[in-house]
C-alpha cells in the first residue's frame, strides 16, 4: 500500500516519536509513507483564529502539492492537522466559489480530491497484517484517550463514535492489551494551554492520569500530539498539582503497536519521553516486572 | 353549444391588485361557449353568490366557471351556490386566480393573460362535465378504538356513553397503558390510579363496550363506515368465563424472576401473572417463553391448583372478524431507552434510570412500595441529578422535537424525591422550561421556591461513576458556562418519548400517513388535528405526538366526538369523484378486456370482477367492476388502463384531454 | 416430425382438442400458420428452423378461439406467451395444450405435451431467455449513439410507418378488442399516419408493453416497411427489467412490474 | 401504335438532367437499407438496381397517406375556412412496374365515377409515368391472370424494356412525347427491335372465377382461407389499387383541420357501427370483401378487376396470406 | 427584431400535496415566473403518460410533474405507481430520443410553498436556457400531404 504522508509540525518536533514510531510500525506492515513534498504548516492552533482565509489557504496547498505528487490520500497522524486538512476541504467544497480564489492565492490548482486519513483509519486496513506480526503481545491495562480532535466534530471528521469511541480499543485488544473502562476517553486534556496556562493543563490532564490509574490502566495510549505532551511533557505540573507522584506512562499508539510487533524500543523513540517507559524492557527490570504482578 | 357563466372575483384587491379584473371577465366573453362573463369585488359574499345563482337563471348556464381563490378554499361554497340555483353542483369549478396567480406574479399583462388562460382551460373542462350524485353507503355503528391508554378509555367511555358501541383494542393483558403506571400527576400531584382505575372499571362494566385485551389488529379492510377488521386475540392460556381472578395460581406459580414490564423492570413477576394488582379485567396471563411448562413440558402448577380448572395450556390463538364503522387509533408512545446514551454510559448503571423508571420507585404501589431506594444497592439516594431533554430536541439522538412532559413531570420527579427524602438535594439540568399550560409553571416554581430545587440551566457533558457516586459533569451556562459536577447517587434520565413499537406497521395496515418518526399524521395541522387522511380514521393522544394527560382527554373526546358524529347518520354520503369502467353495446359491452391488471394498483382493493351472462346464464366475458363505495378516486387504474375502459368522473380523459388542447 | 404428427393426431383423434395451431410451408421458403382441425389434416404441420411466428397470438383471436380447444405448437417465445396470456386471464389454465419440441429440433427430440401452467412453467425455467443476438446488438448501437442520434434515427423510421398496425395485430400481448388506438372521445392518438401519429403510436405501444413483452419480436418481423419496431418494446421491458427486477411471460401468476411497486424503488431524477 | 425508340444508359442519365431542367421532381425506386421504396432521385445512378417492385406502391404519390382536405381556425364567433390547393409538383414516376402503372387506371374509376376527386385529380394531371417491363417474377406475381403483363403499356406514358446497352423506349402518350420533347436527341429510333421481358403464365381463369363468385358467398373457403389472418391492413396499404380512406379531423378550441387517410377493410373497426353492430363482425367477411371488392364489385361496376396482380399484398403479409394460390385455390373449387 | 423566448410550461400536479403546496405558495405571497399552467389532477396515480405527450404536441417547452412525497400519498400509494410509470417512461423517452431535460419529475408536499416556487422558477430559466422545444415540434404537421 502507498500513501501520502504529512507529518506536520509536532511530528518533528515535540513528538518526533510518534512520527519514528508510524514510520517504523507502517514500514513493518509494508505501507509505503510518500511525504508530501515541500509541505507547510496546516494552520493548526491560530490560522482560523487570525485569518479565515489562511486558515483554508494552508491546509489547501498541501493537499495541491499532493495532489500535484499523484497522491490519492493522506495521512496525518497528528489529530489537529487531519482535523484542519478535513475542515478546509470541506469548506472550499461547499463554497466552490473559493476554490478559485483559493488556487489564486497557493498559485497550485486544487481538486480537493485527495482522502485524509488518520492514523487509526490507517492501521485499520492492515489489521491482518498487524495479527500475524504480533509476537510480545502488549499484556497490559491500558486506558485509551482519543482526545476531541480525533473524533470531533461528527459533521468534519465522521470517523467512529464521537461520544464513546471504540477504535483505539479495537486495535489494543488486536495486540493484547486490555483497555479499561474509563470515561475520559474524549475528556479535554487542555491542549493548546500546553504552553500558556499550564495551571489548567495540570488541573484538566491530571483527572485523565488520576482517573486512569485508579482504574487500574499500565498505560495511557493517544494517537495526538498534544495530548501526549500534555500526559507526559506536562506530568511534573499534574503531580504538583495533584501531590501525587503518577508515573504511569502515556504512549502513542504506533507505539505500543511497535513493541506487540516486537520492534526496538529505539526506533520507536520510547527513550525520548519525560515519563520513562519501563515495563516492556523486562529482562533487565525485575521491579518493574513486579510492579505488574 | 354550452352555456357557461365566468364569474371573475376581485377578492377585495387581493386578485385586482396584479390581475386586471375586467379585462379577464370581458376576454372571457370571446371565448366560444362562454355566454355570461362579470367581474365583482366579493364572489363568496351573499350579494356575490346571488348574482352567480340569479344568472344561472337568467341565462340558462348550464356550466359555472368561479375564477376567485383556491378551489380547496371555496369549491364546496360555489357548488353549493349552484346547486341552490338548481344546477347540478359538478357543473361548477373554480379557476384559481388568487393563489396560483395574482399572489404569485407581479401585476401585469403577462399575469393577466395567465389568468384568462387558466379560465379559458377549466372552460373547456367544464363543457365536458357531466351532473354527478352523490354516493350512498351505508354505516356500521361500531367504533374500533385501538390502544387502552387513558386515551383509548376516555374514546370508548365518550362513544358508549354517546349511545353507540365500540370495542376496545389492547395490546398488553389489562387496559390502563402508561397512565396506570405513575405515581402522582402534575400538577395537582393526585395519585395516577386514584383517577383513572375507575375509569378503566367504568369502561370494562360499561353494556356498549367489549373489551378486548391481549388483542391486536391483524388486518383492516373495507372503508369509512364499513370496515372489516380482523383482531388477533392471543391466547391467555386460560378460559376467562371460567377464571375468577382469585390470583391463588400467581402465588403460587414456581417461576418468579422474570423482570417485571409494568415496573419497568425494577421489579419481578411470575410467569403467570396479572400486570398489576389493578389490572382490568383481573385475569392472569401465561408468559410462555418463561413458563417452566413450556420451557420444560413439565409444572401445570397452577393447572392443579386453579379452584375453576381454568387454565388452557393448549389455548391458541384465535382471529376474530369485526364490522366497524370508524375506527380511533389510541396506541400512545414509548420512551427512549437510557441505552442510547454514550456519554451516561449506555445505561450500564444501574442508578442512572429513565422517568417512568422514578415513577415506579415513587409509586406506592412500586417495587418500593413508594419508598426512594436506588436500584443499585436499595441505599436512600442522598443527591439525585434530573437530566431533562435527554434526547430530545437533540438531532444526534434523531429527535429534534421537544417532547413537551419532561419539564413538567421532572418537575413532579424532583418534587415527589424531596417529600420522600428532606434532607436530600435535587438537581435538574435543562434548557429550557417550557411549562405552558394551566396552573403549569406555578407547579415549577413551586418545585424551584418551595421544595428548593436546584435547576441548572445546562447540559451534561458526561456522566461516570468513581468510589460508588456518579459524578455527573456539566455546565451552568448561567453562570458564564461554569464547569458543574456533582456527585450524585441516582441520575434521572427525562428521556425523549417516541412514537410506540411498530407504529409504521400499523399505519401501514390502516393505509393512514405518518411522520418521520413514527407518530400519525393528522389531516390537517390546525383544523383536522384527531382526523388522518383515510376517511373513517381518528386519533387520540400520543400516537399522534408526544401528549400530557389533560390534552389526551380532551383530544380523545374529540376524536369521540367525530365518531358519533359519524354514526349520527345512517348513510353517509361521498363525493362521487370515483372510478368506472364503461359499458358499450354489445357484442363488446365494456372496452374493458378483463386483464385485471389495474386490480394491484388500487389501493383500495375497490376493483372486483362482473360477468356478462348469457340468458343461458354461461359467461360471456369478464370485466373490472369497482365498488363506487371502495374507490376514492386517485386515478391510478384510470392511467393503468391500457384500452381506457377505466374513467374517472369528475376528471376524465375527456376533460383533462381538453383542458391540454387549450394550452 | 412425426412424433410431432402423431400427438396432434392423438389429441384430434381424442377429441381433446379442436384444433391444432401450427405451421406449414407457405410462399417460397417461409413457413406460415396452420390450423388442423381434422386429422388428416396434420400431415401438413411442418416444424423447423424457418419458423419463427409466435402463434400464441391466434390464442385470443376470436375466430380461432371458436374452434374450441387448442393446440399449441409453442416456440419458447410462444409458451411464454401463452404463460403471460394466462396471467392476464385472457386465457384460463387449460384452454390450451401446448406442444413444445425438445430443443425446438422435432427430429431428433420428442414432443411433450404441457396441459397446464403449471407445467409450463417448469419447462419454461430450464430456458434462460436470451434476445437475439442482431437484436441486442442493434439495442446497444442505439444507445452508444447520441440523444440528438436517437431522435434523428426514429423520427426517420417511423415517419415511415403507414399505420397499418401489422404489429400490433401480430403481438400476442395486443389482444385488446378496443386499443387506445380505436379511443376516439378523447382521440388520444391521431388516427393519421403523419409523423405525430406514428411517433404517438409506437410511444404507446412500447409503454403498453414495457413489463408486458415476451421480446418475440413478432412486431418487427410483421412490419411491411421494415421499421425494427420491436427494439421499442424490447427496451421497454429490458427497462422493466433492469429496474424492478421483473419479467414477463414466466408465471401464470400476474406479476405487473406497472401496477405494483416497492417502496424503495430506486430512481435517480425525481427532485 | 406508339413510336419506339432506344435510349442508351448515357442517354437516361440526360434525359434525367433534362426533367430536373425543366422542374419536375422525378421519383424512382432507391435502395434504403434493403427496403426498395419511392424516392426523389437526381440521375439514374441512384435508382435501385434490378429490384423486383416497391414495397408501397405509386399510388401514394396520387393518394397519399395522410392528405389534408381543408384546414380552419375559429375565433370568437367565426370560422375562417381554408382549402388548401393539394401541393402538386410536376412529377416523373421513373421505374414503375407495369403492373401499378395500370393500378392508376383502377384508381381513376374511383375517384371519377361519380364526383370527381379534385384532389386526386389535381395531382393526377401533375405526373408522368416511366414504365419499367420486368426481368423476372416472383411467386407472388400474376399479373398475366388478370390482363396485364410484364411489359404491359396500360398506364405508363413512357415504357421502357431493358435491352443491350439501355433501353427499348416506347413512347405512348401526349405527356410521353412532351418528356421526350426536352431532349428529342436522346431519343435513338428503335424500331424493329422487339422487346424482352419475363415469361409468366396464368395462374388461373380469371373471368371464370369473376363469374362463379357471386355463388360463393356463404362458402367455407372464406373462414380457411382466412383463420390465420390477423386483421391489419398491411395488404391494403401496398396495394396499388385500394382506395379505402377515412376522414379524420384534428381540432383544438383554436384551429381544424380535416384529414384523409388511408384506411382497410381488413380492420374489424371499418364496418363498426354506432350501435355496435358489426355487418363483418369476423375476418372470413372482410377477407371475402377484399376479394368480392377487386374480383366481383369492380368488373360489376367499372367493367375492370381491382386487381393488378402486382402481389405486393402477399409479400406485405405478416402471416403469408398468398393471394395469387387462394385465388388459384377458389377457382379450382366447384361453385 | 425578434422578441425574446418565454417557455411554455405544462405542469400536473395532485391535488393534496403539490397543488396545495403551489396555494401555501400563493398564501405566503412568494413570486414565481408565471410561465406555468398548472392541471390540477386527484392523485400522480392519475397522470398517464400520453398527458404529457400531448403537453408536448401543444407546444410545451418543458413539463412538470409533481406529487405527494413517497410515503405521503394521499391514496397511501399513487405516487408510488406514478414514480414507476415514470421511470419507465423517462428511459424509454431518452431511448427514442426525446429531450428529457424537458420534462421534471419532483415532489412537493403540502407544506413545501418555498420549494413550489423555487421548483417553478428553476424549471422555467433551465427551459428558457435550453430554448423551445422545436424538435418535437418537427411532428406536428409533418406527414401531412
Amino acid at each position: 500500500m502507498r500513501i501520502g504522508y504529512y507529518p506536520g509540525c509536532s511530528l518533528l518536533g515535540s513528538s518526533r516519536e510518534f512520527d519514528e514510531s508510524t514510520r517504523a510500525v507502517l514500514t513493518a506492515l509494508d505501507v509505503e509513507l510518500v511525504e508530501v513534498p515541500d509541505w507547510n504548516c496546516c494552520g493548526a492552533s491560530s490560522a482560523h483564529v487570525i485569518d479565515h482565509t489562511l486558515s483554508l489557504a494552508l491546509p489547501a496547498r498541501i493537499m495541491a502539492l499532493a495532489e500535484q505528487a499523484g497522491l490519492t490520500e493522506i495521512l496525518a497522524p497528528c489529530a489537529a492537522c487531519s482535523n484542519r486538512l478535513l475542515s478546509a476541504q470541506q469548506e472550499i467544497e461547499q463554497h466552490p466559489e473559493l476554490k478559485a480564489e483559493i488556487a489564486r492565492i497557493i498559485e497550485l490548482p486544487y481538486q480537493g480530491t485527495v482522502k485524509i486519513v488518520n492514523i487509526l483509519e490507517v492501521l485499520d486496513r492492515v489489521t491482518e497484517r498487524i495479527a500475524v506480526k504480533v509476537t510480545k503481545p502488549f499484556a497490559k491495562k491500558v486506558a485509551n484517550y482519543y482526545g476531541c480532535l480525533l473524533v470531533r466534530p461528527p459533521r468534519v471528521v465522521n470517523f467512529d463514535r464521537p461520544e464513546d469511541p471504540q477504535s483505539m480499543d479495537q486495535m489494543m485488544k488486536l495486540v493484547g492489551a486490555e483497555s479499561i473502562d474509563w470515561p475520559f476517553k474524549t475528556e479535554c486534556c487542555g491542549a493548546a494551554f500546553s504552553v500558556t496556562r499550564t495551571d489548567i493543563v495540570a488541573k484538566l490532564s491530571g483527572k485523565l492520569v488520576e482517573g486512569a490509574v485508579k482504574r487500574g490502566a499500565e498505560a495511557i495510549v493517544v494517537a495526538c500530539p498534544m495530548c501526549h505532551s500534555n500526559l507526559d511533557l506536562r506530568r511534573p505540573e499534574i503531580n504538583e498539582h495533584l501531590q501525587e507522584e503518577y508515573t504511569i506512562p502515556a504512549m502513542f499508539i504506533t507505539q505500543v503497536i511497535g513493541l506487540a510487533m516486537g520492534l526496538d524500543p529505539e526506533k520507536l523513540g520510547l527513550q525520548r519521553h519525560m515519563v520513562s517507559v519501563e515495563f516492556p524492557v523486562e529482562r533487565n527490570i525485575p521491579a518493574a516486572a513486579g510492579a505488574q504482578a | 353549444m354550452s352555456r357557461i357563466g365566468v364569474f371573475t372575483c376581485h377578492c377585495g384587491e387581493n386578485i385586482n391588485a396584479t390581475v386586471d379584473c375586467a379585462k379577464v371577465a370581458e376576454m372571457c366573453m370571446s371565448v366560444p361557449g362562454v355566454v355570461h362573463s362579470v367581474d365583482y369585488k366579493y364572489m363568496c359574499s351573499d350579494p356575490g353568490q346571488r348574482m352567480i345563482q340569479e344568472a344561472v337563471a337568467e341565462h340558462k348556464l348550464d356550466g359555472v366557471i368561479v375564477a376567485a381563490c383556491s378551489p380547496r378554499m371555496h369549491e364546496p361554497t360555489f357548488r353549493r351556490t349552484v346547486a341552490e340555483a338548481g344546477l347540478n353542483p359538478y357543473l361548477c369549478e373554480m379557476a384559481n386566480l388568487r393563489e396560483h396567480c395574482s399572489w404569485v406574479h407581479e401585476k401585469g399583462q403577462a399575469t393577466t393573460q395567465k389568468a384568462a388562460d387558466l379560465i379559458r382551460v377549466l372552460v373547456e373542462k367544464v363543457k365536458r362535465n357531466q351532473p354527478l350524485h352523490p354516493i350512498k353507503v351505508p354505516v356500521t355503528k361500531t367504533a374500533l378504538v385501538i390502544g387502552g391508554g387513558i386515551a383509548g378509555i376516555q374514546v370508548a367511555l365518550d362513544i358508549a356513553n354517546g349511545g353507540h358501541k365500540v370495542v376496545l383494542v389492547e395490546k398488553s393483558p389489562s387496559i390502563g397503558g402508561h397512565m396506570s403506571q405513575l405515581s402522582e400527576t402534575f400538577p395537582t400531584l393526585d395519585c395516577s390510579q386514584c383517577i383513572l382505575t375507575p375509569r378503566m372499571v367504568e369502561a370494562a362494566q360499561h353494556p356498549n363496550i367489549t373489551l378486548m385485551t391481549y388483542s391486536e389488529v391483524a388486518k383492516v379492510d373495507g372503508f369509512i363506515g364499513n370496515f372489516t377488521v380482523t383482531v388477533r386475540k392471543k391466547a391467555r392460556k386460560l378460559d376467562e368465563k371460567l377464571c375468577t381472578g382469585c390470583g391463588l395460581c400467581i402465588q403460587k406459580c414456581p417461576f418468579k424472576k422474570i423482570p417485571d414490564e409494568f415496573n419497568e423492570g425494577l421489579g419481578t413477576r411470575t410467569a403467570i401473572y396479572v400486570p398489576f394488582p389493578q389490572a382490568v379485567p383481573n385475569k392472569p396471563v401465561i408468559d410462555t417463553l418463561n413458563c417452566t411448562f413450556y420451557k420444560t413440558g413439565k409444572c401445570k402448577v397452577c393447572e392443579k391448583l386453579c379452584p375453576t380448572g381454568a387454565i388452557r395450556f393448549e389455548q391458541e390463538d384465535e382471529l376474530v372478524t369485526l364490522d366497524i364503522g370508524a375506527i380511533v387509533l389510541a396506541t400512545g408512545f414509548k420512551l427512549m431507552k437510557t441505552d442510547a446514551f454514550p456519554e451516561y454510559g449506555y445505561g450500564k448503571h444501574k442508578d442512572i434510570i429513565d422517568g417512568m423508571q422514578f415513577e415506579r420507585l415513587a409509586s406506592a404501589s412500586g417495587p418500593t412500595a413508594g419508598v426512594m431506594k436506588r436500584p443499585s444497592d436499595g441505599k436512600e439516594p442522598e443527591t439525585v441529578v434530573f437530566i431533562a431533554c435527554s434526547g430530545s430536541r437533540d438531532r444526534s439522538k434523531g429527535v429534534p422535537y421537544c417532547s413537551k412532559i419532561c419539564c413538567m413531570y421532572t418537575a413532579k420527579h424532583a418534587m415527589l424525591y424531596k417529600h420522600k427524602v428532606h434532607h436530600g438535594k435535587a438537581y435538574v439540568f435543562y434548557m429550557d422550561i417550557r411549562a405552558a399550560g394551566k396552573d403549569y409553571d406555578e407547579f415549577v416554581r413551586r418545585a424551584i421556591e418551595e421544595d428548593e430545587v436546584k435547576y441548572i440551566r445546562g447540559r451534561v457533558s458526561r456522566i461516570y461513576e468513581e468510589d460508588g457516586k456518579l459524578i455527573v459533569k456539566g455546565a451552568d451556562t448561567l453562570m458564564g458556562g461554569e464547569p458543574v459536577e456533582i456527585k450524585a447517587d441516582m441520575v434521572v434520565l427525562a428521556t425523549a418519548v417516541q412514537s410506540n413499537d411498530r407504529s409504521e406497521e400499523l399505519a401501514q395496515t390502516l393505509h393512514v400517513s405518518y411522520d418521520s418518526y413514527g407518530f400519525f399524521a393528522e389531516a390537517h395541522p390546525k383544523l383536522r388535528p384527531v382526523e388522518t387522511n383515510t376517511g373513517g380514521i381518528f386519533l387520540a393522544g400520543a400516537c399522534q405526538a408526544p401528549r400530557d394527560i389533560p390534552e389526551t382527554v380532551a383530544q380523545a373526546s374529540g376524536a369521540a366526538a367525530k365518531v358519533v358524529g359519524l354514526f349520527s347518520q345512517d348513510e353517509l354520503t361521498r363525493e362521487p369523484i370515483v372510478a368506472v369502467v364503461n359499458r358499450q353495446p354489445a357484442p363488446v359491452f365494456s372496452y374493458c378486456v378483463g386483464c385485471f391488471l389495474c386490480q394491484s394498483a388500487c389501493p383500495y382493493q375497490a376493483i372486483e370482477q362482473e360477468q356478462i351472462l348469457a340468458r343461458n346464464g354461461e359467461v360471456i366475458k369478464t370485466l373490472a367492476r369497482i365498488n363506487p363505495g371502495l374507490c376514492q378516486g386517485c386515478g391510478t387504474c384510470v392511467a393503468t388502463c391500457r384500452t381506457k375502459a377505466i374513467d374517472l368522473q369528475g376528471f376524465s380523459n375527456e376533460q383533462i384531454y381538453a383542458e391540454l388542447m387549450t394550452l | 416430425m412425426e412424433a410431432l404428427k402423431q400427438k396432434a393426431k392423438d389429441l384430434l383423434e381424442r377429441g381433446e382438442v379442436k384444433a391444432i395451431v401450427g405451421y406449414t410451408k407457405g410462399t417460397g421458403d417461409i413457413r406460415r400458420p396452420y390450423f388442423a382441425q381434422r386429422p388428416e389434416q396434420v400431415d401438413g404441420l411442418v416444424l423447423d428452423e424457418a419458423c419463427t411466428q409466435n402463434l400464441a397470438t391466434y390464442a385470443t383471436k376470436h375466430e380461432v378461439r371458436h374452434l374450441g380447444k387448442l393446440g399449441v405448437v409453442a416456440l419458447p417465445v410462444t409458451q411464454r406467451a401463452l404463460l403471460q396470456l394466462m396471467a392476464e386471464r385472457q386465457i384460463r389454465d387449460g384452454d390450451v395444450i401446448v406442444l413444445v419440441a425438445e430443443e425446438g429440433n422435432v427430429e431428433k427430440g420428442n414432443v411433450k405435451e404441457l396441459a397446464s401452467a403449471a407445467a409450463l412453467e417448469e419447462h419454461l425455467a430450464l430456458k434462460t431467455d436470451v434476445m437475439d443476438e442482431k437484436d441486442q446488438e442493434l439495442l446497444a448501437k442505439l444507445n452508444a449513439k447520441s440523444r440528438e442520434e436517437r431522435w434523428a434515427f426514429w423520427h426517420r423510421e417511423l415517419s415511415r410507418c403507414v399505420k397499418c398496425y401489422a404489429c400490433r395485430n401480430s403481438c400476442p400481448m395486443c389482444y385488446c378488442d378496443h386499443c387506445t388506438m380505436d379511443c376516439n372521445r378523447p382521440q388520444w392518438v391521431p388516427v393519421a399516419s403523419h409523423d405525430l401519429g406514428n411517433f404517438e403510436y409506437h410511444v404507446v405501444r412500447a409503454m403498453h408493453l414495457a413489463g408486458r413483452c415476451v421480446e418475440c419480436g413478432e412486431c418487427g418481423r410483421a412490419c411491411p416497411v421494415g421499421i425494427p419496431v420491436h427494439l421499442l418494446t424490447f427496451f421497454a421491458e429490458e427497462s422493466v427489467h433492469r429496474q424492478f427486477g421483473q419479467r414477463a411471460g414466466h408465471s401464470a401468476k400476474l406479476d405487473y412490474a406497472l401496477s405494483t411497486f416497492r417502496p424503495d424503488d430506486k430512481e435517480s431524477f425525481i427532485r | 401504335m406508339a413510336d419506339t425508340f432506344e435510349l442508351s444508359h448515357e442517354a437516361l442519365n440526360g434525359l434525367f438532367a433534362a426533367l430536373r431542367k425543366d422542374g419536375r421532381r422525378v421519383l424512382a425506386p432507391v435502395d434504403s437499407d434493403g427496403r426498395t421504396e419511392l424516392n426523389e432521385v437526381e440521375s439514374p445512378a441512384q435508382v435501385a438496381k434490378d429490384y423486383l417492385q416497391t414495397i408501397l406502391s405509386a399510388k401514394e404519390v396520387v393518394f397519399p397517406k395522410v392528405e389534408r382536405l381543408l384546414s380552419y381556425t375559429t375565433g370568437p364567433g367565426k370560422v375562417e375556412l381554408k382549402d388548401p390547393e393539394p401541393k402538386a409538383l410536376p412529377t416523373v414516376l421513373f421505374g414503375v412496374r407495369p403492373c401499378e402503372a395500370a393500378a392508376f387506371g383502377a384508381l381513376d374509376a374511383v375517384f371519377n365515377w361519380d364526383t370527381r376527386d379534385s384532389f386526386f385529380n389535381a395531382r393526377m394531371a401533375q405526373i408522368a409515368v416511366i414504365g419499367l417491363s420486368c426481368t423476372k417474377a416472383d411467386a407472388a406475381c400474376f399479373c398475366t391472370t388478370v390482363g396485364g403483363g410484364p411489359a404491359d403499356t396500360r398506364g405508363s406514358d413512357i415504357l421502357l424494356s431493358p435491352i443491350e446497352g439501355g433501353f427499348l423506349a416506347e413512347v405512348l402518350t401526349e405527356k410521353g412525347r412532351s418528356i421526350q420533347a426536352l431532349a428529342p436527341e436522346l431519343f435513338q429510333d428503335g424500331r424493329g427491335i422487339d422487346k424482352t421481358a419475363v415469361k409468366l403464365d396464368k395462374a388461373f381463369d380469371q373471368p371464370a372465377l369473376t363469374a362463379k363468385l357471386p355463388g360463393m358467398f356463404d362458402s367455407a373457403l372464406w373462414v380457411d382461407q382466412s383463420l390465420r389472418c390477423i386483421g391489419c391492413g398491411a395488404c391494403a396499404f401496398v396495394c396499388p389499387t385500394c382506395v379505402c380512406f377515412d376522414i379524420q379531423e384534428e381540432a383544438d378550441p383554436k384551429q381544424g383541420q380535416r384529414l384523409r387517410c388511408w384506411d382497410s377493410c381488413g380492420y374489424r373497426m371499418f364496418t363498426l357501427h354506432a350501435s355496435g353492430h358489426n355487418p363483418r363482425e369476423v375476418q372470413s367477411q372482410r377477407w371475402r370483401q377484399r376479394i368480392y371488392h377487386k374480383f366481383s364489385y369492380y368488373p360489376e361496376r367499372y367493367g375492370m378487376l381491382g386487381c393488378v396482380g402486382c402481389g405486393k399484398c402477399t409479400r406485405a403479409c405478416p402471416v403469408d396470406m398468398n393471394l395469387r394460390e387462394h385465388l388459384v385455390e377458389t377457382s379450382e373449387m366447384k361453385a | 427584431m425578434e422578441e425574446k423566448f418565454e417557455p411554455k410550461l405544462t405542469a400536473f400536479v395532485c391535488n393534496w400535496c403539490t397543488y396545495a403546496g403551489a396555494d401555501l405558495t400563493g398564501t405566503s405571497r412568494i413570486k414565481y415566473q408565471s410561465n406555468v399552467r398548472v392541471l390540477r389532477v386527484p392523485c400522480t396515480g392519475r397522470i398517464d403518460f400520453m398527458l404529457v405527450m400531448k403537453a408536448f404536441q401543444k407546444g410545451a417547452d418543458g413539463v412538470i410533474v409533481s406529487g405527494c412525497h413517497p410515503n405521503d400519498c394521499h391514496y397511501t400509494s399513487g405516487n408510488y405507481h406514478a414514480r414507476r410509470r415514470w421511470m419507465v417512461y423517462k428511459d424509454l423517452m431518452d431511448f427514442m430520443g426525446m429531450d428529457t431535460r424537458r420534462v421534471t419529475f419532483s415532489w412537493v408536499s403540502a407544506a413545501e410553498g418555498v420549494r413550489w416556487a423555487q421548483l417553478v422558477n428553476e424549471v422555467t430559466d433551465q427551459v428558457r436556457a435550453l430554448g423551445p422545444y422545436a424538435e418535437y415540434q418537427q411532428l406536428v404537421g409533418a406527414g401531412i400531404e
